[in-house]
């Protein structure tokens, strides 16, 4: 008997109506899209840790060394979006697999905070190289697409088709992923250690996997966003409110689907876009206080209203 | 010779500032394994309340060094209203949550709190330089100090031998220890747990407001300066070992003197030592240099 | 099982998502107004020191555009943009760059904004460029510091101005002062923020000095200290040990005032020389708190050096300003009210040479470019970089209080025409400063 | 009769305190032991280091002839050598069918075959025969934290089993068990292991459990085997009726289970 996963037909669904949406919708809904699939990746990949029982403060690291890394890649001549984001996903996940050696070590807020450290430190190597602007940062030149260059309001849309495809691939990917063996090992790892061990597997292979996987999607999530903007810095890319936001943005979504994340990251930039046109003196009130009613009031996150409205529906028929 | 003295005295100085600022975060991690980022409010609330009441207590013609009572005031005042109001309102309705979940409510308080801040005094800078003054300064060779600054290491003294004090030599201390060590059996045993966090909280706040609040006058009080103390006061927690008095004095030191060596000698390299530092403890010893005692597992 | 149900949820949320909000066009312009959008920071540390000042001045001039009553020579031309209303949108800054952008294409493409006036951070200014020119947004910058704007992010602007010279023109007059009144000094100094600006600062004036005063040694422990940090102990104990008695220093705002008042309690500015290149952003502040003696710069004629210009614009802009918000203004009101007067200056221009008719931006643009246009302290000619970039005369003096009008003073002020401190058109700043400075007419 | 198991002059010591000191034990298939001693005598510092969990600090441990000192736990589990604990470690918020499941999976699968996927008919039967060999079958769906104390200690057992060790070693396995359920309780695991002919180490207070079940004892005091002898012999040794079972039957009687250390 084969089952239909729901996540996955609900997923390509969306794909398909985005896909076609992209050509229709306004430029600054697209670049609001384009933000939040940048940034719903990265909370995916936190989604991935948290449901291992860890979380990091400084996923910024990866999401600045694939922004850094794919527009250090344009003053170099390269400016293949392909190319691109893939060498920034990949040098983020190679920096992963390194520091995931000492990081796999530790737990809880230790891992958070040390997470925190290191994405520190790449922000103060980029504050102090003249050479890429400091603080500053630099711009990044539109990307052509194996050959294309778009321009005008094409760069856009090619970008976010480029980038939807990608993401869906990635999301699915990671959903699947979750279905696995180690996907699951997430839920082992994050209740009992001491049993995963005993089983016969490292708990700190399992983190260590998740690591370069959370690693890699942040790189992409950089990358994109370096494109998507047109320029890096690292107050946008490393500082450690950066990495607050991606926590935001998990907590927002909650950990229980992987569409979430991406529901999440639209929340979470059209709150701010509301809140700055509508009380730009008073948006932080506004980011912080939204925070806190949805951890007060949805502590599963927004995906939780629609699991409740399931249930609801489920109710009569049991 | 005069560079390392110089490198001595600005590191103590510096050293107290950070341990001011940092303490009061590791006495509520400590008791409550809260990592409060709302810390950053108390320490800008301090700051700006000691700022006004100084500048109030200027324009009377009580005696001059009534301001220093003007600066104790607004910590307590701060301390005391912020501490009961966010434990009480809504930190006791999250204990049975996650730490992370905890420490990003905190974090969305703190965004309030900013605007709130900004809300109460707007966005001009504020001054209490006053008591600053008072105090004047020494000379020494080519160097001087005011004493105003030199009070910090003081204060620091103070402040950490009177934790110490209060913990280990009084029955408040000692409840306070056996909920650090094991909060499910204090319980147990009858303590109050309830209590314990909310005294635990508002002292916590008051050190907090404390530390903004004695800086404020050698400062320039002005939107923003809760942010900066953030990641300063974590990273000295962090390389202490989170909860620990003694751990973030001996963490305090070691960035503040490493900083000061650094301006002295590497002037290029002031940007890193703190995350270097961190970075470096982490890795060797990432419970901290003074870490409490974990107990068994299995 | 459901399975329809919970796969069309996640469906319909997106493309629901996408219908509210994202098919409903950008909201349609008032046909009589034009919508400047004014960014500024509002919060945060550059909040007190530019951006409210800069807030404060856009608003006074903008009013007065409105109602008409601003004085020579801008008193002829009716009320408005070229006889439109200015609708201002004023908002924050903060944020970083990739905030700030965002929020460019929302102002852009979902409130309808007209033209952009504002941006005080360079980093925000290098973000935005870029963006401007692909969503063709007539944007002025009244402030940021950084060259690299017109010399490298985009060397053919079309959509693009800056109304103020940028930084290379500080550093320089920074060392031609020096070199006219300290020419027997024996080395320097310097105590900057580690970021972009303290940094570019630095180098400009290190080099402008390597050029003008090629014996004098620079220290090679010029000090860095994070930005914002907020206490100096250390680095003022270290400035008090190095031998070099000139400091030079581009701290500003809240960090600025901390560095005073810790330096000041320990004799710092007794010992050295100080040479403060914006700290004309805390001079009515600090009242007498400030340090006398030391060599200031506004980054131009504008703030505490615009006091006593004695015109009928300058009159008028203070006397409104300080009636309204009781300080007088500083350099970040002057460069932000000269930005606004820039877009004034265009669009009435552009509509008389468009007989009359209200203008197309690229009329407004062509009107800007290569002009020149009277600023509240001093005349703006838009002659670098195509006709986008603005050179003025410069000023540094020396900061002192006068007791009689309790009020902080500049005395001996140095007058620099902007032919002698900005590089001459089509030259990059730093190879200017490098090869001598070729050019320069003082 | 073959030796699986041979521990040759074991120490260990924390700072002053010995927690284990000269200790010999040879185990031969299909035995049944009984690990018998008073708190801090040293039982579970035994088995945490035949486990892995602890190293020695000086001594031999040989499993089938093969040297383990220096192994992770993971490693031992993998040759053979599993364990229980005291306090149940199960995945609390996970049904108890999910708990056996990832069992399984982490059980058979390698390299590439952990990202195939976790959940599989086949693998669905093996857990559910299983839940029946345990007789925990009714409470597949419950979440684990909700499980009654006995049935919570059967599923960290049965955990324990999924890889058919060759040794299980079962840390108090009816601590905290009311005395009306421990011999059904006792039954259901040792019928269990029977099937596999597993060889069981198991630590216990109670001498009546240890005397129905246990054809072997292994006493320990103060971090020494003082007595190893079969059940019946040992019973009446002086040294564990002075140092065992004395304090034992006092224990038993007045501890509540409650406040057993984590």
């Amino acid at each position: 008997m084969r089952h239909i996963d729901k996540t996955v037909v609900g997923l390509t669904i969306a794909f398909l109506a985005l896909l076609f949406a992209d050509f229709f919708m306004a430029e600054w809904m697209r670049f609001i899209g384009l933000q939040s699939l940048a940034r719903g990746t990265v909370a995916l990949g936190l989604l991935v840790l948290w449901r291992t029982g860890l979380v990091s403060f400084g996923h910024a690291l990866y999401f600045g060394f694939g922004a850094y890394a794919a527009a250090m890649l344009t003053l170099l001549g390269y400016h293949d979006a392909f190319f691109l984001v893939f060498a920034g996903t990949l040098i983020a996940g190679l920096l992963a697999f390194l520091l995931g050696f000492l990081l796999r070590r530790y737990r809880a807020i230790f891992f958070a905070l040390l997470n925190m450290a290191f994405s520190m430190i790449l922000y103060g190597v980029i504050v102090k190289t003249e050479a890429l602007g400091s603080t500053d940062g630099f711009s990044v030149l539109a990307p052509t697409f194996l050959g294309y260059a778009p321009e005008g309001e094409a760069v856009q849309t090619t970008l976010f088709l480029f980038t939807l495809v990608f993401t869906y691939l990635i999301t699915l990917g990671v959903h699947l992923y979750l279905k696995t063996t180690l996907g699951g090992m997430s839920m082992a790892v994050r209740e009992n250690e001491i049993r995963v061990e005993y089983l016969g597997y490292s708990a700190e292979k399992v983190i260590h996997f998740k690591y370069v996987l959370s690693g890699l999607v942040a790189g992409f999530g950089g990358a994109i966003m370096a494109l998507a903007i047109g320029q890096v810095d690292p107050d946008s890319m490393a500082n450690w409110t950066v990495s607050g936001e991606f926590v935001f943005i998990t907590i927002l979504s909650g950990i229980g689907n992987v569409a979430a994340t991406f529901v999440g990251a639209l929340v979470f930039e059209l709150i701010r876009t509301y809140a700055f046109e509508y009380a730009p003196q008073f948006w932080q009130f506004i980011l912080g206080g939204s925070l806190l009613a949805i951890i007060m009031f949805l502590p599963d996150g927004i995906w939780s209203v629609l699991s409740r409205l399931r249930k609801a529906e489920k109710a009569p028929s049991p | 010779m005069l560079t390392l003295i110089a490198i001595l005295v600005d590191g103590l100085i510096y050293s107290s500032y950070l341990f001011m600022v940092a303490v009061g975060l590791t006495v509520i991690f400590g008791v409550m394994k809260i990592l409060n980022v709302t810390h950053g409010s108390f320490y800008a609330f301090g700051a700006y309340m000691s700022a006004t009441l100084v500048g109030i207590y200027y324009q009377t013609d009580l005696p001059e060094f009534g301001g220093f009572l003007a600066i104790f005031g607004a910590a307590l005042v701060v301390g005391l209203f912020f501490g009961v109001v966010l434990e009480r309102g809504l930190l006791r309705f999250l204990y049975h949550r996650d730490e992370h979940t905890i420490v990003l409510a905190t974090f969305a308080m703190f965004l309030v709190l900013e605007d709130v801040l900004l809300m109460i005094w707007g966005t001009d800078p504020y001054y209490a330089t006053e008591p600053m003054g008072l105090l004047g300064f020494i000379d020494y060779e080519a160097l001087s100090y005011d004493l105003y600054r030199l009070s910090f290491i003081a204060l620091a003294i103070v402040v950490g031998l009177g934790l110490w004090l209060g913990l280990t030599r009084t029955k408040w201390g000692k409840i306070l220890l056996a909920v650090i060590f094991d909060r499910e059996i204090s319980q147990a045993m009858g303590i109050n747990v309830t209590v314990v966090f909310l005294v635990t909280f508002v002292i916590g706040s008051i050190l907090g407001a404390l530390g903004g609040a004695y800086i404020a006058p050698t400062i320039s009080v002005s939107p923003g300066i809760g942010v900066e103390v953030i990641v300063l006061a974590f990273a000295v927690v962090v390389i202490g070992g989170m909860g620990s008095i003694p751990g973030a004095m001996i963490g305090s030191l070691l960035v503040g003197i490493s900083r000061a060596a650094a301006v002295h000698k590497f002037p290029e390299i002031e940007l890193f030592v703190i995350y270097a530092i961190m970075a470096a403890v982490l890795a060797f010893r990432p419970e901290g240099l003074f870490a409490p005692a974990q107990a068994r597992k299995i | 099982m459901n399975i329809m149900k919970r796969s069309g949820r996640v469906a319909l949320l997106a493309t629901g998502l996408a219908a509210a909000i994202g098919f409903t066009a950008g909201a349609a312009t008032a046909a009589e107004t034009v919508v400047m959008a004014v960014p500024t920071f509002l919060t945060g540390a550059g909040a007190p020191a530019f951006g409210v000042p800069a807030r404060n001045g856009a608003e006074v001039i903008i009013e007065a555009i409105n109602k008409g009553t601003l004085p020579a020579p801008y008193d002829k031309s009716g009320k408005g943009l070229a006889g439109r209303q200015i609708e201002a949108l004023i908002y924050d800054e903060s944020g970083g760059g990739v905030k700030q952008v965002a929020e460019f294409r929302n102002k852009v493409q979902k409130q309808g904004v007209d033209l952009f006036v504002g941006y005080i951070s360079s980093g925000t200014c290098a973000a935005i460029t870029p963006v401007a020119e692909e969503l063709k947004m007539l944007t002025i910058f009244p402030i940021c510091g950084t060259p690299r704007i017109f010399e490298e992010i985009n060397t053919t602007p079309k959509y693009v101005f800056r109304t103020m010279g940028h930084a290379t023109a500080d550093g320089v007059a920074e060392a031609l002062y020096v070199k006219a009144n300290m020419a027997d000094v024996k080395g320097y100094t310097g105590i900057n923020q580690n970021y972009a600006w303290g940094q570019d600062s630095w180098r400009d004036f290190d080099l402008a000095m390597k050029q003008l005063m090629p014996a004098v040694p620079a220290s090679d422990k010029a000090q860095w200290p994070k930005i914002f940090s907020g206490q100096y102990g250390a680095e003022i104990s270290a400035l008090m040990l190095s031998e070099e008695p000139l400091v030079h220093s581009s701290l500003w705002g809240g960090d600025l005032e901390a560095f005073i008042f810790q330096g000041s309690a320990r004799g710092l500015f007794r010992k050295k020389k100080l040479l403060f290149s914006v700290a004309d952003t805390s001079v009515y502040r600090l009242g007498k708190k400030v340090p006398t003696g030391v060599i200031l710069g506004a980054r131009g004629p504008y703030g505490i050096f615009a006091a006593n210009v004695d015109t009928p614009l300058n009159n008028w802009f203070r006397k409104v300003y300080i009636d309204r918000y009781s300080t007088p203004p500083v350099g970040g009101s002057y460069q932000a009210a000269q930005g606004v007067l820039a877009a004034k200056f265009a669009y009435d221009k552009a509509a008389a040479a468009n007989g009359g008719k209200f203008p197309s931006t690229d009329q407004v643009i062509a009107a800007l470019e290569g002009a020149t246009y009277q600023g509240i302290a001093a005349e703006v000619h838009m002659n670098r970089s195509n006709g986008h970039q603005a050179a003025t005369i410069h000023q540094i003096g020396i900061l002192e209080w006068d007791k009689d009008a309790g009020e902080p003073i500049m005395t001996k002020v140095a007058t620099f025409p902007a032919d002698c401190v900005m590089p001459p058109p089509g030259v990059n700043g730093t190879e200017w400063l490098k090869g001598g400075m070729k050019g320069a007419k003082c | 009769m073959s030796v699986v198991l041979e521990v040759r002059d074991l120490q260990k010591t924390f700072g002053a305190v010995v927690a284990a000191k000269d200790i010999n034990v040879t185990v031969n298939e299909h035995e049944i032991i009984g690990i018998i001693g008073a708190n801090g005598a040293g039982k579970t510092t035994f088995v945490n280091m035949v486990t892995g969990y602890l190293k020695p600090t000086s001594g031999q441990i040989e499993f089938t002839g093969r040297n383990l000192i220096g192994l992770p736990p993971r490693e031992i589990t993998k040759l053979g050598i599993s364990r229980s604990f005291q306090v149940p470690q199960v995945f609390m918020s996970e049904s108890v069918f999910d708990n056996l499941l990832m069992a399984y999976a982490i059980a058979e699968e390698t390299g590439m075959g952990l990202l195939s996927p976790l959940y599989n008919d086949e693998r669905a039967e093996r857990v559910d025969s299983h839940l029946r060999r345990y007789q925990i079958a009714e409470y597949r769906n419950a979440t684990a934290s909700t499980l009654p104390q006995g049935t919570r200690k059967l599923l960290d057992i049965a955990m324990a089993a999924v890889r058919k060790p060759t040794i299980l070693m079962l840390d108090e396995p009816t601590s905290g068990i009311s005395a009306e359920e421990k011999f059904g309780l006792m039954d259901i695991i040792m019928d269990a292991l029977r099937l596999d002919d597993t060889t069981v180490l198991f630590i216990e207070h109670d001498m009546e459990i240890v005397e129905r079940y246990v054809s072997r004892v292994l006493a320990f005091y103060q971090g020494e085997v003082i007595c190893d002898a079969p059940t019946a012999e040992a019973m009446v040794d002086p040294g564990v009726r002075e140092f065992v079972i004395g304090e034992e039957y006092h224990r038993t009687r007045t501890e509540n289970g409650g406040s057993e250390h984590a």
